[in-house]
């Protein structure tokens, strides 16, 4: 019995990486729920954002354990890509509302070609 | 109960917590907020993992210019509560939610049995500058990602032209008006 | 924050009157604000409640709390109270940052029975590995608090406010990075206690091969005499963050009235002024550390002046502590000296339209700005060949 | 990096600003005559009429767009300038020079195409 309780008292003692991968992926799940559950398209992005955020902890935390700063520069980069991904988005969201006065999924049928 | 076991747990509570305001809240503008808020408690999260510098940079890029954006588009398009915020429809949402969630368990269920022992071969390639991390960060950065490098900056060029264009455009994509 | 019970108790309460000493100081500015701008417009300014008029700021507290606190119907309530809170939290993380003094060396003693070792207190809220980033990171949150509350008041004036407002704070911030990358280079690290470090002693750089120190031996080897430009690049994009004139282009418009917070009144517009006042005080912080040596005092490094105090006969903890606090003084001079320019410019420059001021954040703030990191990149590639 | 100090500073001045509120609104007593006209929003005076489509122009979202592209550029500026001595150091300044004044020149070329195309005109 001691031992399951010592085996789960040391899982809350000492974080490991597995700790930061779970966390990584609980984000990355709620990201992933808000894209597909949300109809507001700028919603939709952030949750896009949520889930680039959950995969940004796991290069690190991997970067981290197995110390190779490699992680980091990933990170660097995928923020970037985020980043521009976020601003082009919006840009499309804007024109997009000033023709349909409305951002919701539903209009985006409505584009030809 | 050492310190950074419990900021760990404190800030896994605070971000997972941002994320389920962030998809939960009707209101898109508190959404955007609590997603900022979400940001800022992931950069603390990295700096928990030693990561400073991109803690830091997590705070300038996302938190302070990403999501200003966000916040900013929110209020032009002056967006009030929303009636139908959420997909339609009880059954494909129990659907969409399940294999969210299954996902989810196979993850954490791979995270769980992956053996802990097979640490991937530590950074052997690592030639790194003395002390300080980020300087390590700068010196890899130009010598083994310098192509990487120079093809962001060219795409953040690219992007701020089609940011231009895109916002110039008579409103729907065809600018037919 | 330490790794014994006396010590955390003595960095928290040392992060509480950081944040009390940051809060005590507006009531100050203001008052100095008052009495300088009569002094500029040849008038007297406050003197009537008490001498000189030192008591009006109790006199203003007061008036500010017993204002009845007031939302209208418009305003959504949640934000609308969130904004002022929110305004003081990242102008006091990055403040608290800022190294203001020589570290604090207690040596070991006897309490409660127990022998307590030797302990090393940092004169600044807490110091910071990647000090430049994590402040700029800090203090690009303080967009939120003008979009909150122009929202919250739920005026389309106080909206556009804020609007303005926020686009005139990001604008400027770019400058203010690309000001800073040119500090970097020239120190090579981002924490704010080495930079200090680093400007000691007289005036000596390498170049070429062998080091060139100056004649005179006061001059002291700060960061203005090599950055001149960066200087005055950064703190012409400090007034622009902190919403000072002549870039106040948020409350002063005359159809805005008062921007973002128009509808704010009491305590809650108090809360307003803290924030602001504490961006002013986070830039005259930086400009002294990055090109005025931080507390350093021209011609005598810390070390020398340990000396000279032991050679007044004080032990050795009371000549640490004293030389801890003639650099506090020190800092402190430099510190006013700035805010006196912030207050001096207010009353002396007009505003900016709204699209000069834009035009001069982004066509000729950011291209100088840019060169100078050049300039200065170039020149450390030719010296240090 | 004290993170343990920054969480308690945060918390501290949370509670503190709420408590202020609260204290500046349990003091601050409430007025009597809470008429429509005090609780409306202020317009100098004029009642405010708030039209139905609100043209606020759209030129602040490109000003933030613009920001991002811009502030990632110079956040790629920090890991450089910090190891710029180090490079020169151990002999490799040349090359990493050269790679940087690519990068910049392409900073440049977009900021000279944003001027030129008038993008950020204001009205």
């Amino acid at each position: 019995m001691d031992s399951v309780s010592s085996e789960g008292l040391s899982l809350i003692t000492n974080v490991g990486l597995n700790h930061y991968l779970v966390l990584s992926t609980a984000l990355f799940c709620l990201g992933l729920i808000g894209v597909l559950l949300r109809r507001n398209a700028i919603v939709m992005l952030m949750s896009i954002e949520l889930m680039l955020n959950a995969v940004n902890i796991s290069f690190i935390a991997f970067g981290k354990y197995n110390n190779n700063i490699d992680g980091q520069i990933m990170v660097f980069f995928v923020m970037t890509i985020a980043a521009a991904e976020a601003a082009v988005g919006l840009a499309l969201a804007v024109s997009i509302f000033k023709r349909f006065k409305e951002v919701n999924i539903r209009f985006f049928e409505h584009l030809r070609g | 109960m050492t310190a950074d076991a419990f900021l760990f747990w404190f800030l896994a509570i605070t971000t997972i917590a941002g994320g389920i305001t962030v998809v939960s809240v009707a209101n898109p503008i508190y959404a955007a907020l609590s997603l900022a808020f979400t940001m800022v408690s992931v950069a603390a999260v990295f700096v928990t993992l030693e990561a400073y510098f991109v803690a830091g940079v997590q705070l300038i890029v996302y938190a302070g210019a990403v999501m200003v954006l966000f916040v900013m588009v929110l209020m032009l398009f002056d967006l009030k509560h929303e009636l139908e915020a959420f997909a339609r429809g009880k059954v494909s949402g129990a659907i969409k939610l399940l294999t969210a969630g299954l996902l989810g368990g196979l993850l954490i269920g791979a995270i769980a049995y992956s053996p802990e022992g097979s640490k991937i071969a530590v950074g052997a390639n690592q030639v790194a500058v003395a002390g300080d991390p980020t300087k390590n960060l700068g010196y890899r950065l130009f010598t083994q990602h310098i192509f990487a490098f120079e093809a962001l900056g060219v795409l953040l060029l690219v992007i701020a032209v089609g940011a231009v264009a895109l916002s110039r455009s008579k409103g729907g994509t065809h600018g037919q008006r | 924050m330490g790794n014994d019970i006396f010590e955390i108790t003595v960095n928290s309460v040392k992060l509480i009157v950081v944040f009390l000493l940051m809060v005590q100081a507006v009531p100050i500015l203001v008052w100095l604000e008052r009495r300088g701008s009569a002094f500029i417009q040849n008038r007297f300014g406050p003197n009537r409640v008490g001498p000189l008029g030192l008591l009006q700021l109790l006199a203003d507290a007061v008036k500010f709390i017993t204002k009845e606190d007031f939302a209208p119907d418009k305003a959504i309530r949640k934000l609308f109270y969130a904004a002022p809170v929110f305004a003081l939290i990242p102008a006091t993380l990055a403040y608290a940052a800022i190294p203001m003094s020589l570290p604090f060396i207690v040596p070991a003693f006897e309490m409660f029975g127990s022998s307590w070792g030797p302990y090393k207190f940092l004169v600044q809220g807490y110091e910071i590995g990647v000090g430049i980033v994590f402040i700029l990171g800090v203090s690009s949150l303080a967009a939120y608090t003008i979009l909150m509350a122009g929202w919250g008041s739920g005026s389309k004036f106080s909206l556009l406010g804020a609007l303005r407002a926020s686009a005139q704070v990001i604008s400027y911030e770019l400058a203010l990075g690309l000001s800073i990358v040119g500090v970097i280079l020239l120190y090579g690290t981002f924490s704010l206690s080495d930079m200090i470090l680093a400007q000691q002693g007289p005036l000596q750089f390498v170049a070429f091969g062998y080091t060139v120190t100056s004649a005179v031996s006061w001059i002291p080897n700060w960061g203005i005499f090599y950055q001149p430009v960066g200087f005055v690049l950064f703190f012409a994009a400090a007034f622009a963050e902190s919403n000072r004139l002549p870039f106040d282009l948020a409350e002063g418009e005359a159809e805005l009235v008062a921007g973002f917070h128009t509808e704010y009144g009491g305590f809650k517009m108090l809360m307003f002024f803290i924030g602001e006042y504490g961006h002013m005080m986070i830039a005259s912080g930086l400009a002294t550390t990055f090109f005025f040596g931080g507390y350093g005092i021209p011609g005598i490094t810390p070390a020398e002046l340990q000396q000279v105090i032991l050679s007044w006969g004080f032990s050795e903890a009371a000549a640490g502590g004293l030389n801890s606090l003639i650099h506090f003084l020190s800092y402190n001079v430099k510190f006013a000296i700035f805010l006196w320019i912030f207050i001096q410019v207010r009353w002396t420059l007009p505003r900016f339209r709204y699209d000069q001021l834009m035009d001069l954040g982004w066509k000729t703030m950011l291209p100088w700005a840019l060169a100078n990191t050049v300039v200065t990149a170039i020149a450390i590639y030719v010296v240090t060949l | 990096m004290p993170l343990g100090g920054i969480i308690f500073l945060t918390i501290f001045i949370a509670i503190f600003g709420t408590f202020l509120i609260f204290l500046a609104r349990a003091i601050g007593g409430q007025r009597k005559d809470n008429s429509a006209v005090k609780r409306d929003i202020y317009e100098c005076g004029i009642p405010s009429q708030d039209k139905k489509e609100s043209r606020i122009s759209v030129k602040f979202y490109l000003t933030a767009i613009l920001f991002i592209l811009f502030d990632i550029e110079i956040i790629f500026m920090y890991p450089w300038a910090l190891s710029f001595r180090d490079f020169i150091a151990n002999g490799a300044g040349t090359p990493v020079l050269i790679s940087m004044g690519i990068f910049v020149a392409i900073f440049v070329y977009g900021l000279w195409w944003e001027v030129k195309s008038r993008a950020l005109e204001w009205d």
